[in-house]
């Protein structure tokens, strides 16, 4: 069951990334394209480029029937997900399936059971791994207060039909416990007209800490050790690294070997990331499990040195795992950037314009995963990710330093980005010490916003009307004798 | 040759004049001697300032220019006064009149409660030396005049206001 | 003694390498430059272009009163040599010295010893270090004929004045050793006027390794593994790998403690390598030390992980080394190709040209260390190396395949390039098998280069004339009847 | 539309004809229809052919077509049949006249011997359908005419011959 020709049903930096390691193990590639986009590195890639259809861009990379139909079409044995779009949506698989083509990735009944986060959760707490300690009040109402009491303080009230942070409330002490319940169910009434409500353990000052696994379908599964991903804006990481600082080497294998034994619970097949939530204390709980490759695999390719795509391959083929956990090594430290068109200076608002320079970092120890061209336009029909720093050093501080070189001389000119904010980030000393949590990025925000230097307004200043050639070349048209008179304003 | 730019959220009016010894950037009552030379690469360039020789890279878009030096991108307005003060009168409706960047008012021909038609000159301006008239974007009744011969007005300050207009139909 | 300000006296890659490290130190950076040179990226790297004057550019950069001049008159506190030029010239070391500017390299006894081939080999000789039997005439004339058949068969004959293989002769048997010291006798006297001879153990389908070292000039030295460089054209090295595919550990670890044990009897400081000839019996032989960074260090780079710039630049500040022997690892497999402007299908010859469209290749395990620019002009001014593709991967087959992919991803349009020669080599079955010598691209040439595919010159008459602008336009201009007609011929 | 093409060290002559369905390239007897799309990224193009979709890259220098496509960089010279015969008389040295592309010739004015003056008619090709009139390039005796009328001849090959001109000085 080899996999002669591949379609990535995917677009920007991921596209290109899996298609380059499909033309090292000599596989034909095709890949989607809506009309509107723009030039890709993919489409450079690709021996063959789809044109998709659909109402808008994203629509048309969610028409499962669509391209289910194209991978029919062109002869494509194979259809390698990505990230995001159909990458978790069971009813894709069982479409491929249905048709006759390999899904890269998990099986439609693990992918369903991954999606539910309480199928999920219920499924590791019954098999042994540490969940953080809950209480939902629909289980059993008339023992809901009692069962708050059990998960201990400080405990976090939630609307079980809540979003977005409304109507959630700290308790810290259990003498406030029974009120804050009657408040927090006011405010469900009103925000949601639901007023049910589940308990869970608060955790303070969390950090964000995931495992990479891998496995065969038959019962095999390593993991490529843990990615911290703390650094988040909007919960949405944006700097992660490997190894994590805050694990010790007991800490490391016992958060390894939990998401391991998940996985193997799952008998999952291909990539997969089981995501936790670690305490100052080192407590750490199951979250939940992407069953799909994670924007940040990156940094495991470089300290592991596995090709994550070209192990998903083999397994989609059916050759199985390339090594067993013993020959999974951690050399160095590994760090990544996503750059995104945003202003990091105005609530990280989505820039878009034409990028009118490009110029990528590169040595030793750099490499880019970019989904932009010199030339290019970023508009706002798909997320402002436009690329991905990589950097690899022998330690944390040498990666640090390389990925501080890396963005300063990283040229995108024409959008917003937020290049000199990751800088920031990499440069504030809790980062460098990896003291850091999910909360980092907003309790520090001051601090992140660098003061402006008066010298560079007037570096601006003569650089932008120097480089004005209309006015350059009318001023070289003031006749000579205004010129001698030294110092000309009219 | 004047510019105004906008720099880190303010507005900075500058001028670039030529000596003999080369070009001079005029910023408020500062005359810097700059230079800038094309560098290896796209867009690379050297600035010469002030005795610092500072290698950048520049971008240049309609309305601005990009710049990356010292490991950090820039973007910086840029605004050709003569053709801001003309495009004055097509302010942000057609009901009022913004002022494109600080200036002075030179002289107003208009009161509230007069009637106007379309291209009847309201008031003169000038902002960085040049001189410009302001003009009714159509006919209408002038609700008011802000500003008087004289006064000083920041950039997008309102200038002028005409009643509004009624819906007809 | 830190160093504050680095002066690269160097051009292309290899500049632009030393000073992205540089950089990544934090280290203010300057770089030499003749008016004739076309844009190089290490200008874009540099915070300091410094215009060098000289009657040709290789003049310039071999200036030693000029270049140790800049360094002083711009405040560099060192100079880094790069590879070539004056990077093993003991005179430029002694001017800095003089001048108070530190040199990022071996003293200047270090570098006149190892440059002068004979006492270099006597010196490693002396402490016991294996060099290939041989017999000098000139030492005892009257001996020579018994001390060359104690050398042992077959040997080589070779006039001391000689060079470029004129009057070698393969001496076999002992039967014939006489008449053949007699015919290239008579040989060296024709072609050098000369007709004294040495001998010397003769290797039939050698292999060149050679040994990464560093030291810190207190007798500390360690080795960053070996680096095989059999193949080589015009005894020029084009493709580099590590780890050697000849090698057992055993004789691994054999050539890498022989050559840390060459450097520790000079007591080396900074970067250096040992060169062996190493025959396919497994014994090997000392050739020569080169005092500097070689050009295919990054394979190095890459299997360790370590910076070796940056080691340098810690070892010339007095900081000593990073590492002990015991945490150099070899992880993983990397291959270096050197790009060149020339006509591998014509003898080599160097190509020149305009660099019309350039686009490099990346991703996972791919390292571009270049020193052209898009738009940029290859001339003959300096050696025909455009750049360095250097990739890694998981094993020897990971790294080929990699390597196959980058080199053919590799875009470089206006000028000849050895791409494809250098791809056919990775898909040659010796190369393959590791199966090579120093003569491999010698023997296999025929093998080495393409057929002609038919089906690509219709391919490629359609692109070209298809993309002739003033061609298409001129047919559009064509009457509509005209085109009506079909097939418009005239 | 004709073209002279140097594939891999051959000449390939070829033109490219428009018919109401696109681009046809004929090369020999040989009919290809064919069109050119530009793609994604800098000088990127998707070439159809016989029903397959090519990418590659392409860039296009005065004299020759720099193509990238399967792994592998191509260079083709082209000549513009029209060009190039005009520049027939200008060939490797002005003792010689080169034939730029294969031909026949047309006709022949001159025999050796005959001494002709700069710009005399000497001899009529036709290449590719286009006749030429070949013309002295300086005053001199005419030394060999190699070819007949009706005689084809290569490309490179030598039409006629001058006898060597006397160093004057």
């Amino acid at each position: 069951m080899s996999i002669s020709k591949l379609l990535v049903a995917n677009r920007g930096e991921i596209a290109a990334r899996v298609l380059r390691t499909a033309r090292v193990k000599g596989i034909k590639t095709a890949v989607l394209r809506h009309p509107s986009e723009v030039d890709s590195p993919a489409h450079l890639i690709a021996d063959e480029v789809v044109t998709i259809d659909g109402p808008t861009p994203v629509a048309a990379y969610l028409d499962i029937a669509q391209i289910v139909d194209v991978a029919q079409r062109i002869g494509a044995d194979a259809v390698h997900p990505g990230y995001g779009f159909l990458s978790e949506n069971a009813a894709f698989v069982a479409a491929l399936e249905e048709a006759g083509v390999t899904f890269v990735g998990p099986t439609s009944e693990v992918i369903d059971l991954m999606g539910d986060k309480i199928r999920a959760r219920a499924f590791v707490e019954e098999r042994g791994f540490p969940v953080a300690p809950s209480a939902i009040e629909d289980d059993d109402p008339a023992t809901f207060v009692e069962r708050a009491r059990a998960v201990g303080y400080p405990l976090l009230i939630k609307p079980s039909a809540g979003g977005g942070g409304k109507g959630m409330r700290v308790v810290r002490e259990d003498s406030t416990l029974e009120t804050e319940i009657e408040t927090a169910r006011r405010e469900g009434e009103r925000y949601f007209g639901d007023g049910r409500l589940f308990v869970e353990c608060y955790i303070e000052r969390p950090r964000h800490i995931e495992v990479q696994v891998m496995g065969d379908g038959q019962g095999n599964v390593v993991h490529f050790w843990e990615r911290e991903c703390s650094i988040q804006r909007r919960f949405q990481k944006i700097i992660e690294e490997t190894p994590s600082p805050a694990l010790s080497e007991a800490q490391r294998l016992d958060i390894c070997e939990t998401a391991a034994g998940i996985a193997r619970a799952v008998n999952y097949r291909g990539a997969g990331t089981v995501e936790f939530i670690y305490a100052q204390d080192g407590s750490f709980y199951f979250l939940e499990m992407n069953t799909r490759l994670q924007v940040e695999h990156p940094v495991t390719e470089m300290v592991t040195g596995f090709d994550l795509v070209a192990e998903q391959l083999r397994i989609a083929a059916g050759e199985g795992l390339s090594a067993a956990q013993a020959d999974i090594p951690q050399n160095g430290h590994s760090i990544e950037l996503r750059i995104c068109a945003e202003d990091a200076t105005a609530d990280f608002r989505p820039a878009i314009g034409d990028i009118l320079l490009l110029d990528e970092p590169r040595g030793e120890g750099v490499r880019v995963d970019s989904g932009i061209l010199d030339g290019g336009k970023v508009t706002t029909d798909f997320d402002p990710m436009l690329s991905k720093l990589i950097v690899h050093g022998r330690d944390r501080a040498e990666a640090i330093a390389r990925a501080r070189r890396a963005a300063q001389d990283y040229v995108i000119l024409g959008v917003t980005t937020n290049l000199a904010y990751l800088d920031a980030i990499l440069d504030h000393p809790k980062f460098r010490s990896g003291d850091v949590s999910t909360g980092f990025l907003a309790e520090e925000a001051t601090d992140l916003t660098q003061d402006w230097d008066p010298a560079n307004t007037d570096i601006l200043a003569a650089a932008t009307v120097l480089s004005d050639a209309r006015l350059v070349k009318a001023l070289e048209n003031v006749p000579e004798i205004y010129r001698l008179m030294g110092s000309w304003r009219n | 040759m004047r510019r105004i730019l906008e720099v880190d959220g303010e507005d900075v009016p500058v001028w670039l004049a030529s000596t003999r010894e080369g070009h001079v950037l005029h910023m408020g009552e500062r005359e810097i001697p700059c230079s800038l030379e094309q560098a290896a690469g796209k867009g690379a360039y050297t600035l010469e300032l002030s005795e610092t020789r500072i290698p950048m890279r520049i971008a240049v878009s309609e309305s601005a220019t990009f710049i990356h030096f010292n490991g950090r991108a820039y973007e910086i307005g840029r605004t050709d006064p003569a053709e801001a003060l003309d495009k004055a009168g097509s302010g942000a409706s057609r009901d009022q009149m913004l002022a494109p960047m600080p200036g002075v008012v030179v002289s107003v021909s208009v009161a509230p409660g007069d009637a106007v038609k379309e291209g009847d000159a309201l008031l003169v301006i000038e902002s960085m030396k040049l001189e410009t008239t302001l003009k009714a974007p159509r006919d209408g009744l002038v609700a008011e005049v802000p500003f008087a011969a004289g006064d000083s007005f920041g950039g997008k300050d309102v200038l002028l206001r005409l009643e509004p207009q009624e819906e007809t139909e």
